[in-house]
């Protein structure tokens, strides 16, 4: 059989934390879910799920899906820290 | 292998006579190859086309230079052009035109045949563009014995692109118009 | 509070674009809006790399890599393709860079939209070169360094004006046109979600600005998308069965906004900063008069 | 005698292609005009409009164009098809490569014409002979018959999944593409049997959704791909002749190996040609044995892959051979003398010329044919060039 050019495995597999200076970390008792670094994620690297083991502002917002990092591929832009409306992610460098 | 050359003007249909030639050989179980010298003259300009008829596939694949047959759609090229070039000696020559007194050509096989007429009465082209190329087919076929009238007028009646009836008309009136020097 | 936003991801994490990068959040917010029977055609370009080396890819719908001239030709036979076999019912997408929409590729865009395929063709635009490494396109905006227009002692910056394709575009009575940018996702989904229902040719502008490229802190990416339309550098507008729709910006700032938070503009005096605002102005002028038509 | 009239019709070399394309049951066609190719893009738009032909076709604006858009539509999972000629040929070149890397098994019809400047129509065969390293198979037509027969025989053949290339089949501008002659029409039912769907294995699919194309770096498979084309294309000379037997006993047709010799057996001398211009070769090796020089001909139905092995075996024992080229390199000489003389380098004795011919339309007739006889028998070796300037 041929070789074809074509590629089918996921970049999802890959790990590409070494991209990064420094890391948004999110402090969830400021986090409202209101998912805004999730939508401006260009890395695809922010996933939405609810963690009700997590702090919030207050209990209506425990329920709510929680923005979670995935550090695997964050690769450490900034964005999300810069359009958090409620200052709740902090850019912390990595050492 | 029987060679004929065509010459006429773009737009009078020359390359469409030595296909409907070819086709008539075809019809009467001949090989055939017919193919114009293609160039990139307009309507107006001097124009020439090939057919070669063989009991066998032909395999020359060159241009005709030494014809068995002349067929010359347009008289005034004739000033123009050397259009029996090459003709063999035997050769014949079918010419569009009223009159036979051509003294230089005397040696050839010559039909005349006033084809403009012939094309205008059967309603195919206008006076400025007579559409010439059926009828003077009709004329080779009763200077020459290489194809038969009859397959001539079927040939037509398949490849004429419009007026089908009338260029078959053209053929036979033609053949019958033909004087022969 | 409830998303706005779909949530299904068809472009996926570990791709290799540049941190901050504006042409993946691109991608990301069209394919959402496209959904799973979808397939995408790229030319070279940043995106033919942001997918990583094979055997990666990074969407979940088929990407199909073509020559830099082909994109819109590209579409073409995918289009006539997949309906030769009853597939009408697949999105056929371009995702074309500014230099293979305005420059290399704009032959083939021009005729693909005027056969009237049911094609979707998105450029998005990060004004330069940038997968070669910042040269100039015809998408480059008047005032700009690239590598290619360096100022140098002679301030030989970019001189002409950006070439607007979706201006073009609207001059070839595309039946859907629309510019859009990665800081109103909400309004770039919409636009999308709008032009897939639009059977025939389509055409969508996205402003994807480009950290290294412009010279600004990977964080402001999405700022500076919004700032381009409140500075009137890139006004938003739709253009549909004939008629202009042109977006008024809610807020308004002043062009040094826009500019200062970048590098690319930096060497720009007063005056210089004055004359590109006076000509964003008249632009803008036409764009309300033709809305008005 | 047998019939020659009863199931064959007279129609040029471009009418037998679009008859071809048609048996072929293309789902896609994206062609754009350029003379001498015109007339096939005109027929095939033709059937498409009467129903004749059940495609899709894409008026494009530019044979890159024409060439990206059938490589798309092909991954989709639709046979495609295009056509060119000339400068057409020379603007899809990147596309050529890309087509051949994708192993997009497309068929493409070449009608050969020469290279400018000048501006010049006619017939020569540098344009695709400029190509023979984008990685098609190459197969050059002698007939109508041929023309019509090598676009049903393209397609078997690429799309073959241990072949997975693409086949450009060329006729001569002119010489082929606008002559008139007898062609057997295949049968419709025969042709869809014999070519089925198209059947590819790694078409778009939506369920496992692929990357088609994608970056590769100097550590990944990207030289092994290069070989892996490279070895479907060597390797697939056994295949090809085994498709031609089955063509020829499916159809009754008698298409030749990826060559044919003629009059070989017993030669002295002999000539290498491709294209339309064999046939008058041909008649002048019969015209030359009546006057009892033995002289024979080799044929090169397929350019690429380049029949080495077979030219071989035909050349032992000759005492002369001369390479006739209908193509232009400049620099070195002619790329058909150059893959001749390395198949034969250490392995046959026999003296080698190259003779360039025909550039531009100009008339090749049985007089320059006896010439380049004559010069294989005087083994003068000044020779090269046939009727250039005043002689």
């Amino acid at each position: 059989m041929v070789i074809v050019p074509v590629a089918y495995l996921p970049t999802s597999s890959k790990e590409l934390s070494s991209w990064r200076t420094s890391r948004p970390v999110i402090d969830y008792s400021k986090c409202t879910r209101c998912a805004i670094c999730w939508k401006f994620c260009p890395d695809v690297a922010i996933d939405l799920s609810p963690d009700p083991s997590l702090s919030a502002p207050n209990d209506r917002f425990k329920a709510l899906e929680a923005p979670r990092i995935d550090y695997d591929h964050c690769k450490g832009c900034g964005i999300c820290a810069e359009e958090c409306p409620f200052d709740a992610i902090a850019m912390v460098e990595e050492e | 292998m029987y060679e004929i050359r065509f010459h006429g003007r773009g737009g009078q249909g020359a390359v469409t006579a030595s296909k409907i030639l070819a086709m008539a050989a075809f019809l009467e179980n001949k090989w055939v190859t017919s193919f114009p010298f293609f160039g990139t003259e307009r309507r107006g300009a001097p124009v020439t086309a090939f057919t070669r008829i063989d009991d066998q596939k032909i395999e020359l694949r060159s241009q005709i230079y030494e014809p068995d047959a002349i067929i010359v759609l347009d008289r005034s090229l004739m000033k123009i052009v050397n259009v029996t070039e090459g003709l063999k000696s035997d050769g014949i020559l079918v010419v569009n035109g009223k009159s036979g007194n051509l003294a230089e050509t005397s040696r050839y096989r010559i039909g005349f045949v006033d084809a403009t007429s012939i094309a205008l009465r059967n309603g195919l082209g206008d006076p400025s563009h007579p559409i010439v190329n059926t009828a003077i087919l009709g004329a080779f076929a009763k200077v020459s014995n290489i194809v038969s009238i009859e397959s001539i007028k079927t040939a037509t009646a398949e490849m004429a692109p419009s007026r089908k009836k009338e260029n078959v008309n053209a053929v036979q009136e033609a053949y019958e118009e033909t004087e022969l020097n | 509070m409830p998303l706005t936003f779909p949530k299904e991801e068809y472009m996926q994490k570990g791709h290799s674009a540049c941190a901050g990068c504006g042409a993946t959040l691109s991608m990301r917010y069209v394919l959402k809006a496209l959904g799973p029977k979808s397939v995408v055609s790229v030319p070279a370009s940043c995106w033919a790399v942001i997918p990583g080396e094979f055997p990666y890819t990074s969407l979940n719908i088929p990407m199909l890599y073509t020559t830099f001239a082909s994109s819109g030709a590209s579409i073409s036979g995918l289009r006539e393709g997949l309906d030769s076999q009853g597939k009408e019912d697949y999105n056929v997408v371009a995702f074309a860079g500014d230099g293979g929409t305005a420059d290399i590729g704009l032959q083939g865009l021009s005729a693909a939209m005027e056969r009237g395929h049911n094609v979707l063709y998105v450029m998005y635009d990060n004004e330069a070169y940038m997968n070669t490494g910042i040269q100039r396109s015809g998408s480059t905006p008047y005032g700009a360094w690239t590598t290619t227009t360096p100022v140098g002692i002679k301030r030989d910056y970019k001189k002409s004006n950006k070439k607007f394709v979706a201006d073009l575009m609207i001059a070839q009575n595309v039946p859907y046109v629309a510019t859009a940018t990665i800081g109103f996702p909400e309004d770039l989904e919409r636009k999308v979600a709008t032009a897939k229902l639009i059977k025939g040719p389509k055409f969508i502008q996205i402003l994807s600005p480009c950290p290294p490229g412009w010279y600004y802190n990977s964080s402001d990416t999405i700022k500076i998308s919004r700032l381009a339309v409140e500075a009137n550098v890139f006004p938003l507008y739709e253009y549909r069965n004939g008629k202009l729709t042109v977006y008024k910006p809610a807020k308004t700032v002043p062009l040094r906004d826009y500019l200062s938070l970048q590098g690319r503009f930096g060497h720009l005096n007063d005056v210089e900063i004055g004359e590109i605002e006076r000509a964003l102005e008249e632009r803008w002028q036409y764009l309300l008069r033709r809305e008005k038509d | 005698m047998e019939s020659i009239q009863a199931s064959r019709r007279i129609m040029t070399g471009n009418e037998a292609v679009a008859t071809g394309v048609k048996l072929s049951r293309v789902k896609v066609i994206s062609a754009y005009p350029i003379t001498p190719q015109t007339t096939i893009v005109e027929e095939l738009a033709e059937m498409v409009a009467n129903g004749e032909l059940d495609s899709k076709f894409i008026e494009v604006e530019s044979e890159h164009s024409a060439l990206a858009s059938v490589i798309a539509s092909e991954l989709s999972g639709a046979r495609s098809f295009t056509a060119s000629s000339s400068h057409g040929i020379l603007y899809m070149h990147e596309n050529l490569h890309w087509a051949s890397g994708m192993r997009a098994p497309l068929v493409m019809s070449v009608v050969n014409r020469a290279i400018g400047p000048p501006w010049n129509i006619w017939s020569e065969q540098t344009d695709t002979f400029n190509q023979r390293d984008t990685g098609w198979l190459q197969i050059y037509c002698e007939s109508n018959q041929e023309a019509m027969d090598s676009v049903l025989l393209g397609y078997k053949i690429a799309e073959n999944k241990s072949i997975l290339l693409p086949v450009m089949n060329m006729l001569d501008a002119f010489t082929l593409s606008h002559t008139s002659e007898p062609v057997e029409i295949r049968s419709e039912r025969t042709a869809y049997d014999y070519l089925g769907d198209l059947d590819l294995d790694f078409k778009l699919d939506f369920k496992n959704p692929g990357g088609y194309g994608s970056l590769l770096g100097p550590d990944g498979p990207f030289m092994e791909m290069k070989k892996d084309m490279r070895d479907s294309m060597y390797n697939s000379i056994k295949l090809i002749k085994r498709e031609i037997s089955n063509f020829n006993d499916q159809f009754e047709a008698n298409l030749p190996g990826l060559t044919e010799n003629f009059m070989m057996e017993d030669a002295d001398y002999a000539l290498i040609t491709t294209g339309a211009i064999s046939s008058t070769a041909k008649y002048t090796v019969r015209k030359l044995r009546a006057q009892g020089l033995k002289t024979g001909l080799i044929r090169l139905f397929f350019y690429r892959p380049f029949p080495g092995d077979d030219i071989l075996k035909a050349v032992r024992g000759l005492k002369g051979l001369g390479v006739v080229e209908r193509n232009v390199s400049y620099g070195q000489r002619g790329p058909t003398y150059e893959d001749v003389v390395s198949s034969l380098y250490g392995k046959a004795d026999v003296p080698v010329r190259n003779y360039v011919v025909g550039l531009g339309g100009r008339d090749i007739r049985v007089k320059d044919y006896e010439k380049m006889f004559e010069n294989l028998v005087e083994t003068d070796g000044g020779m090269e060039w046939i009727n250039v300037g005043v002689t």
